[in-house]
């Protein structure tokens, strides 16, 4: 174990992912991941084409070029670098093609922020890609060596994002296990494609697909998506056995035993949480892993015995409500009917998640348990003063 | 002829763009790695499960070939691949200069080795002629049309040629899809080349352009001897074998073969928009020296 | 016919697609007028003009599409289009 | 509700012999729908249009399957589409040929009638553009839409000269069809 | 009356509305309605700046720039256009500036499709857009002007799109009363806001917010959304008054009375399903005009009688369900808790959606109502001899 | 002085940027409306509910500078307020060569009528040096760091100014930071110019090139003095104005007053890299004619 | 305070934020030297330079961050920097 | 646990003394956490880091608001920054000045060690560059880390001479402290 920063935890991961080609664009706060590995590419330290791109476009253009030619393809981004290459994020998936990359969580402008919350990810819901939002820093490092298993797997084949909150994660300093490289050579088999660009085969790439096949085309990536569940949870337990550190699959509980108030929510809140919720009674924690595919299955099976079930979450659909609240009221319809379900919006833009808030949230939830009266849906966390 | 453009694609009778990828592949051979971005091209040539192309190709997105050619060169790099064949780009005047110009000024900047054609047929086709920055003064375009109070496109051609040059390339190269000879020889070169390469390809759209399908050739041959399409390549950042005409023909001999031109011919304020034409030939001529002095 | 993920076709395959039912015109040659020039070969955009030493110029009719290029850039005239009669 | 399929080529305006006879339709204060078969289609290639027609406003917006009339403006597509697919029983397809229909031989349950609509529109109109004559041909055949409206949508798009060489080629059609001459 | 293309019939009540500025790129099935703008522009029927820009990007960008300025603003585009634009559109949002465009809706690549699904705008939820769904051409006619009314209002300030389907609706002929100018400039106020950017008053438009600001700016954008969701009721049945034309507020139902079985739905579908539904007995058809808002109480309302919601639509988030499948369930969840809701998936990248397959949706919520057993959420019109 | 430019803005000590803008202003007066970019220039100036601008000043995206400048000049003609004031963009290198490309070209493609200014630092400063398409070659930037086995940025600036040129802009030119009367010259004759005009202006970021934030101005002169930032102006086309050195400094006085290059100065591939520099000045001197001829 | 809807802030509000406690080092002025040439007032990214004819060269200490460029510029070697005690 | 917040100028290295103390508290065998108060503040402008440390694994990743301790490592931030905000009763502050904390005369629950961090830096390093040396002296007010671990932190990060010079800094704040001198 050593102390580094998050961003260096993640970059080194990738590295001994042994990434072919790197193509990013400097966005705070991205920027120290790509940073250290150009240094290490500067210090020779990792072979491969870094490619210093003009725009986050261009950044996961070149991956989708270098992941068709079949070479292992990495990116990171976040916020206005995620929306502004959106197109190619469903391209990339509509293209199975198993790029990999780090998602830091930053707020999407306008107002311009560079600071955390999950908006960003949360828009890139539909867009096929596999999204695992992580906890901590060994938790970041280690989903980078998972994601690229999972997501080169020949069942899956789609491109994955690994969610990491902006600043919080990637700006802090705490001790992490760093992955040797024989481990994960071991763990992580070389990037073989069934079919890629190659004069000796020369297949035609990113054809369209008329009326009477498109549908079908999709409902591949949908299966495929089935298929990630379970090779999330192979791999996650694959991973366990190799390096000895288990995250859940995808989900994880945490003393959801005899829990009547479930806190549900996802990333970097959940340290927090925990160091709350051990101080509570019948309080437990649902730690939502994969966002995508969505663990509808799981997520029943989780709550069946909770009374009142919290979602929180740094991003909301605006004219709605939170996403993670409204996907999980969803998985639990025609199921589970006679939970409480209550949203909580927090931390957007970077507002500071305290141990107060969890406490008035976990307060408003046993409320709601005893018949009181709150809001479904609300905000935490509001400067009242400047509304 | 090696045929790596198969038959049975989807272009208009008459396209001159089917003939451009026809002869480039002829000069290139089968070791290269080809990317299109949306447009005709890639409409008429990658309907699943069909596509005519039989050297590896990929088509992403509008705007990003010049980044996506890009990643499979670096890719190939890395991978030690890299003699495998070279990377191509080829793409319409509007995922070339105005969606994908960002995205090639990268490329130029960053010393990708990969040769990018713009085929050059003045409009967005593949969704209905709408104007691009390529797109001529006077020609009428559906998102400039003639009118009562327009006679079209108002902007000169973007001068691709001189932005490739402004990049710092060592090979850029204008051509035409009607000197065949001329193309293929200036395509081997650009893929000899090592870096980035342009070429900037004149190719008429007998639909969009509205002439009848079989005077594609005719009508791009005019373009080169009225002076308004200059064949001439730069190298190093010289001009250097510049064709030059013997006798330079009346902007009008091409204006009128053409239906988006036609408008020009009925008013007053149309024939002031033909001698500003005629105007640009002129000083083409005398930029490139195109006019062979009788007296040579 | 089951999909084959991401859409990625096998090199030339449109040759499936006949584009020769697409013609209202078809070019015919008078093999004596030819020149050899080539001309036909070289801008014909559905490469359907073919040369074999024996039989010279002939016209892949499966593909040609009659836009008629052949015959306007025939050097030798010898390329001519007629209406087809289907 | 009757629903009509026009096949032809990119470039032959089927789409907007669709859209005229919509607007004919409407103009015999009846509801009306025309669209392409949308598509990628370049210039030559077969293409498709339809049209409804109904007493009442027309709601339905998937594809015509099963036409109660087909109309074929050019003849190199037969035998390369297949026009006759879903043509209701008593149905009438309508070909644009200088052959007769026997001599085109086609069977089924359905009124077959030919016409020679390029030589129309030739002899006419001065040019092979035979959307218009077929129009003309098909308010003849079918009574769906009238002469009248049909001039009226025509002439509304094209004024003028041009107008007036259109309607003649439209009237000379539909006289040919209620004349019951099939070319 | 008249018989005109859909694309017609948008671009002439874009025309009505007078828009300062008009900028776009052209992408299929839009193109028409830019092209009949251009015309009009041309032919001097129209006095405005047309911006034929170079891509997607630059036409919301120079649509946020003429509007900051205090121009009345317009664009158009589909599926991948709308991705290129993504950052753009939410920063147009958060700016609060009150752009309208026609979204026209189309699938997203890959592979590359230019035909009807909603996967697009469904994409674009969370950005901060208000989103009306139409039905038919006189519908996005007259929604393109209520559309101008609603964001311009002083209560609400956000940008708003109408989203029609591509082809079904804009390749379409069919009579539609287009309005008339004097129709018009009575019902439509000039945009006369209360920040612009002027010499005058010198006001920085774009600054950044810190953490102790952001979330109460996005909070004010939830509260505008709130505010859309009365305006929007308000303008429609202003209109109602003004053209005669209506369309629900929020939602319409058709045939709800009695209906035990309700088909959920929005967009051009619902003339085939009303087709089909006439000729059923107890199945009605609870029609979403307002996506966002999304109007949880008007559908929590209009549902209280079913039995069985049979949600359709042409999208769906990879690697969980339909996007209006879940939010209904979402809206559902702590009020009622009775329903059988079933989600179909239908007619992705143009596939056709018939009448057969409404009957066979029909079937499947019949057989589920009698505690048959059906998948919670599946596609329609699969050709299974695909995969 | 005519403060546009508020104090309290939160640019680092000694930025050559914050100089930049006041001068700006000062030349343009207080009728124009500003676009900026994302970068160190927004960052500094605009956290709400504070800024700095005296001027109407918008900020939207990164990319996309251009494209609202765009919109802001049309919306003004739309509204018959073109008198009202100019349209200037003001972006950083990365802003305006790099991610806003595309929006640039087409802004100026369209022949809108606004100054374009980009205040050239040669890296993404604002997210933490990281280079841009403008960093020099030889400097270290923290996505080309010096290292083990390189020396930094490898490829050389693109030549915006040329660039611009090809568009065909009736205005260009070089400026810099360290030369206020010059700039404010060239601003004023951009922004009085009809149709795009564009300045290319070099501007030190002490943080970002390392030296002290004392230095900056002089720093600036001696890139324009070692002939590696030659000032001149373009006027339709044909090069002009151009600032003359009676004697050219070595490029050594320049590259060693910032630690940016302190790792050329240790190894031999540093000294190499070097005289590649020199050449560049020298390649510089020899297309400006940049040296005073004594003889003269 | 109250935001306004889309950060739209009022011209030339960075005033509030006084930059001055960012300097470490600050600039005096030997009034005799100035030679007028005005460099301090034209480079000072601050425009924390001003002059009057009364009192000639002086610093807005509010705002000055002690940067030293208006010393190094100066033609006249009016302006010298010091440490600053606080 | 243990809570740290530094305060100092963009430029001056705060970051860099949270990691590497709680580098140093690892070395110790104790669990750490540091991280900066995020922001786009500016070289010059004031700043803050942040610095946990605990026998248990951290896993609170709020901020920090009632440190145990604070650390100032530029006089010039006192009366522009309230750096005494949250602090803890009996919490611990110091600063790097040349006055003595009687001469600060700052009141409340806490208590107040001062050092002349500059001059120690400048001695010893040869440069104004006080990070290292506050962490020597942090470690000798607060106990929080250890001197050993805290040298053996900063040795890791600056080898050779400087290594050694700001080891002996480390060490010569570290005495300081421990011998209760304040400046
Ligand atoms: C982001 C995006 N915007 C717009 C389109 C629609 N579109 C596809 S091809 C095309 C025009 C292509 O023009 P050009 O590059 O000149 O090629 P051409 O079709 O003329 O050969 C357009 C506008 C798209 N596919 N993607
Ligand atoms: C789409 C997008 N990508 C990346 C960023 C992050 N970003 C903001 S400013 C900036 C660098 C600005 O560089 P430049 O334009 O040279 O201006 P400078 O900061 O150097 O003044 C970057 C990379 C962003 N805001 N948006
Ligand atoms: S529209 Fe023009 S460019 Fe496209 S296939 Fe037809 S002729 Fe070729
Ligand atoms: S008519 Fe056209 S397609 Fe047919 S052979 Fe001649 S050139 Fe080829
Ligand atoms: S173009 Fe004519 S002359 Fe030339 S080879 Fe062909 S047929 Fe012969
Ligand atoms: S980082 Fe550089 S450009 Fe940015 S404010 Fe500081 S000195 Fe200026
Ligand atoms: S030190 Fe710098 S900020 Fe202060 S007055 Fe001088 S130039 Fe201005
Ligand atoms: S720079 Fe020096 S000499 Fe010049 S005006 Fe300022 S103080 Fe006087
Ligand atoms: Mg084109
Ligand atoms: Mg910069």
């Amino acid at each position: 174990m050593q102390v580094v920063e998050g961003s260096y935890a993640i970059a080194h991961a990738v590295k001994r992912c042994r990434p072919d080609v790197i193509s990013a664009y400097p966005i705070t706060p991205q920027t120290h991941i790509v940073e250290d590995l150009a240094q290490f590419v500067a210090d020779g330290e990792l072979e491969c084409e870094f490619v210093p791109v003009d725009s986050e476009h261009s950044a996961m253009s070149v991956a989708l070029g270098a992941s068709a030619v079949g070479a292992r393809a990495y990116s990171a981004s976040t916020s206005q670098g995620l929306a502004l290459m959106w197109e190619v994020l469903y391209n990339v998936s509509g293209m199975r093609l198993p790029v990999v990359m780090t998602a830091v969580n930053r707020a999407m402008s306008a107002p311009l922020s560079i600071w955390n919350d999950q908006q960003d990810t949360i828009g890139a819901r539909d867009s096929g890609w596999i999204q695992i939002y992580v906890e901590d820093i060994q938790e970041a490092h280690d989903a980078m060596i998972q994601g690229y298993k999972i997501a080169e797997s020949k069942d899956v084949m789609l491109p994955l994002m690994v969610c990491a909150d902006g600043f919080i994660l990637t700006h802090t300093y705490e001790p992490v296990v760093l992955a040797e490289q024989i481990e994960v050579d071991d763990f992580l088999p070389p990037y073989e494609p069934e079919y890629f660009l190659s004069v000796d085969n020369p297949l035609s790439f990113g054809c369209f697909a008329e009326p009477d096949k498109y549908m079908e085309f999709r409902y591949m990536q949908h299966e495929a998506m089935d298929r990630a569940r379970i090779k999330i949870k192979e791999v996650a337990d694959e991973f366990g056995k190799a390096f000895g550190r288990y995250y859940g699959g995808l989900i994880e509980g945490y003393n959801l035993d005899g829990a009547e108030i479930v806190l549900l929510t996802f990333g970097s809140i959940i340290g927090t949480i925990k160091e709350v919720v051990d101080r509570e009674k019948n309080v437990g924690i649902l730690k939502i892993r994969s966002y995508r595919p969505f663990p509808l299955v799981e997520i029943r099976d989780a709550l069946k015995d909770a009374k009142v079930v919290a979602v929180i979450e740094k991003d909301f659909s605006a004219g709605f409500e939170g996403a993670l609240f409204t996907d999980v009221k969803a998985a639990l319809y025609n199921h589970i009917n006679d939970l409480k379900m209550l949203g909580f919006v927090v931390g957007l833009g970077g507002r500071d998640v305290r141990a107060d808030d969890i406490l008035e949230i976990i307060k408003r939830s046993k409320s709601a348990m005893d018949g009181g009266i709150t809001d479904e849906w609300q905000f935490i966390g509001l400067r009242g003063e400047l509304l | 002829m090696k045929n790596l453009f198969a038959s049975g694609h989807r272009a208009c009778g008459g396209c001159g763009m089917a003939i451009a990828i026809k002869l480039i592949l002829e000069a290139t051979g089968e070791n290269v790695f080809v990317v299109s971005p949306t447009g005709c091209l890639e409409i008429v040539s990658s309907p699943y499960p069909e596509t005519s192309w039989r050297v590896p190709w990929i088509h992403s997105l509008f705007e990003n070939a010049a980044s996506v050619a890009s990643g499979i060169e670096a890719g190939l790099k890395a991978l030690g691949r890299k003699d495998e064949g070279k990377v191509l780009a080829i793409g319409g005047d509007g995922g070339t200069a105005d969606i994908g110009m960002g995205a090639l000024s990268g490329m130029f900047e960053r010393g990708h080795d990969v040769t990018y054609i713009c085929y050059d047929n003045e409009a967005y086709m593949n969704t209905g002629v709408q104007r691009s920055s390529m797109t001529p003064i006077g020609a009428s375009a559906t998102t400039t049309p003639a009118g009562k109070v327009s006679y079209g496109e108002i902007h000169p051609k973007k001068d691709l040629v001189s932005i490739a040059v402004a990049h710092g390339l060592g090979y850029v190269a204008s051509a035409s899809v009607g000197y065949a000879a001329d193309l293929m020889d200036k395509v081997k070169k650009a893929v000899d080349h090592d870096g980035p390469s342009f070429i900037h390809l004149h190719s008429s759209c007998c639909t969009g352009w509205r002439h009848p399908s079989s005077k594609t050739v005719e009508v791009m041959r005019l373009a080169v001897l009225t002076g308004l399409w200059p064949l001439y390549e730069v190298v190093d950042g010289e001009v250097v074998n510049v064709k030059r005409l013997a006798k330079r023909l009346p902007v009008e001999d091409y204006l009128k073969t053409q239906g988006r031109f036609s408008h020009l011919f009925k008013t007053d304020e149309g024939a002031e928009v033909i001698r500003q034409i005629q105007a640009m030939a002129d000083a083409n001529a005398e930029q490139y020296g195109l006019d062979l002095d009788i007296e040579e | 016919m089951k999909l084959r993920i991401g859409a990625i076709a096998d090199p030339g395959t449109s040759v499936v697609n006949l584009t020769g039912g697409w013609r209202t015109e078809i070019p015919r040659i008078t093999p004596e007028l030819c020149i050899r020039c080539f001309n036909c070969v070289i801008y014909c955009p559905e490469s359907a003009v073919k040369y074999s030493d024996k039989e010279g110029i002939y016209f892949d009719y499966d593909y040609c599409k009659g836009c008629g290029i052949c015959s306007n850039e025939c050097s030798g005239h010898a390329i001519y289009m007629e209406m087809e009669e289907k | 509700m009757k629903e009509l399929r026009i096949h032809g080529r990119g470039g032959q305006g089927s789409v907007t012999a669709a859209e005229l006879l919509a607007i004919a339709a409407f103009r015999d204060r009846k509801y009306s729908q025309a669209f392409p078969a949308f598509g990628a289609e370049r210039r030559g290639a077969p293409v498709m249009a339809f049209m409804r027609v109904d007493d009442e406003p027309i709601r339905i917006r998937s594809q015509v399957y099963e036409p109660d009339y087909v109309m074929v403006q050019d003849a190199s597509l037969i035998g390369v589409v297949d026009f006759m697919s879903g043509l209701k029983d008593g149905g009438i397809l309508l070909i644009n040929t200088p052959k007769s229909p026997e001599e085109l031989g086609l069977k089924g349950n359905f009124t077959l009638r030919t016409i020679n609509a390029t030589a129309i529109a030739k002899e006419m109109i001065g040019r092979p553009i035979v959307n218009t004559t077929m129009m003309g041909a098909f308010a003849g055949v079918t009574g769906a839409v009238s002469l009248h409206a049909v001039i009226y949508a025509v002439k509304e798009r094209f004024r003028g000269v041009a107008g007036d060489n259109n309607a003649k080629a439209i009237k000379r059609a539909y006289d040919l069809m209620i004349e019951g001459v099939s070319s």
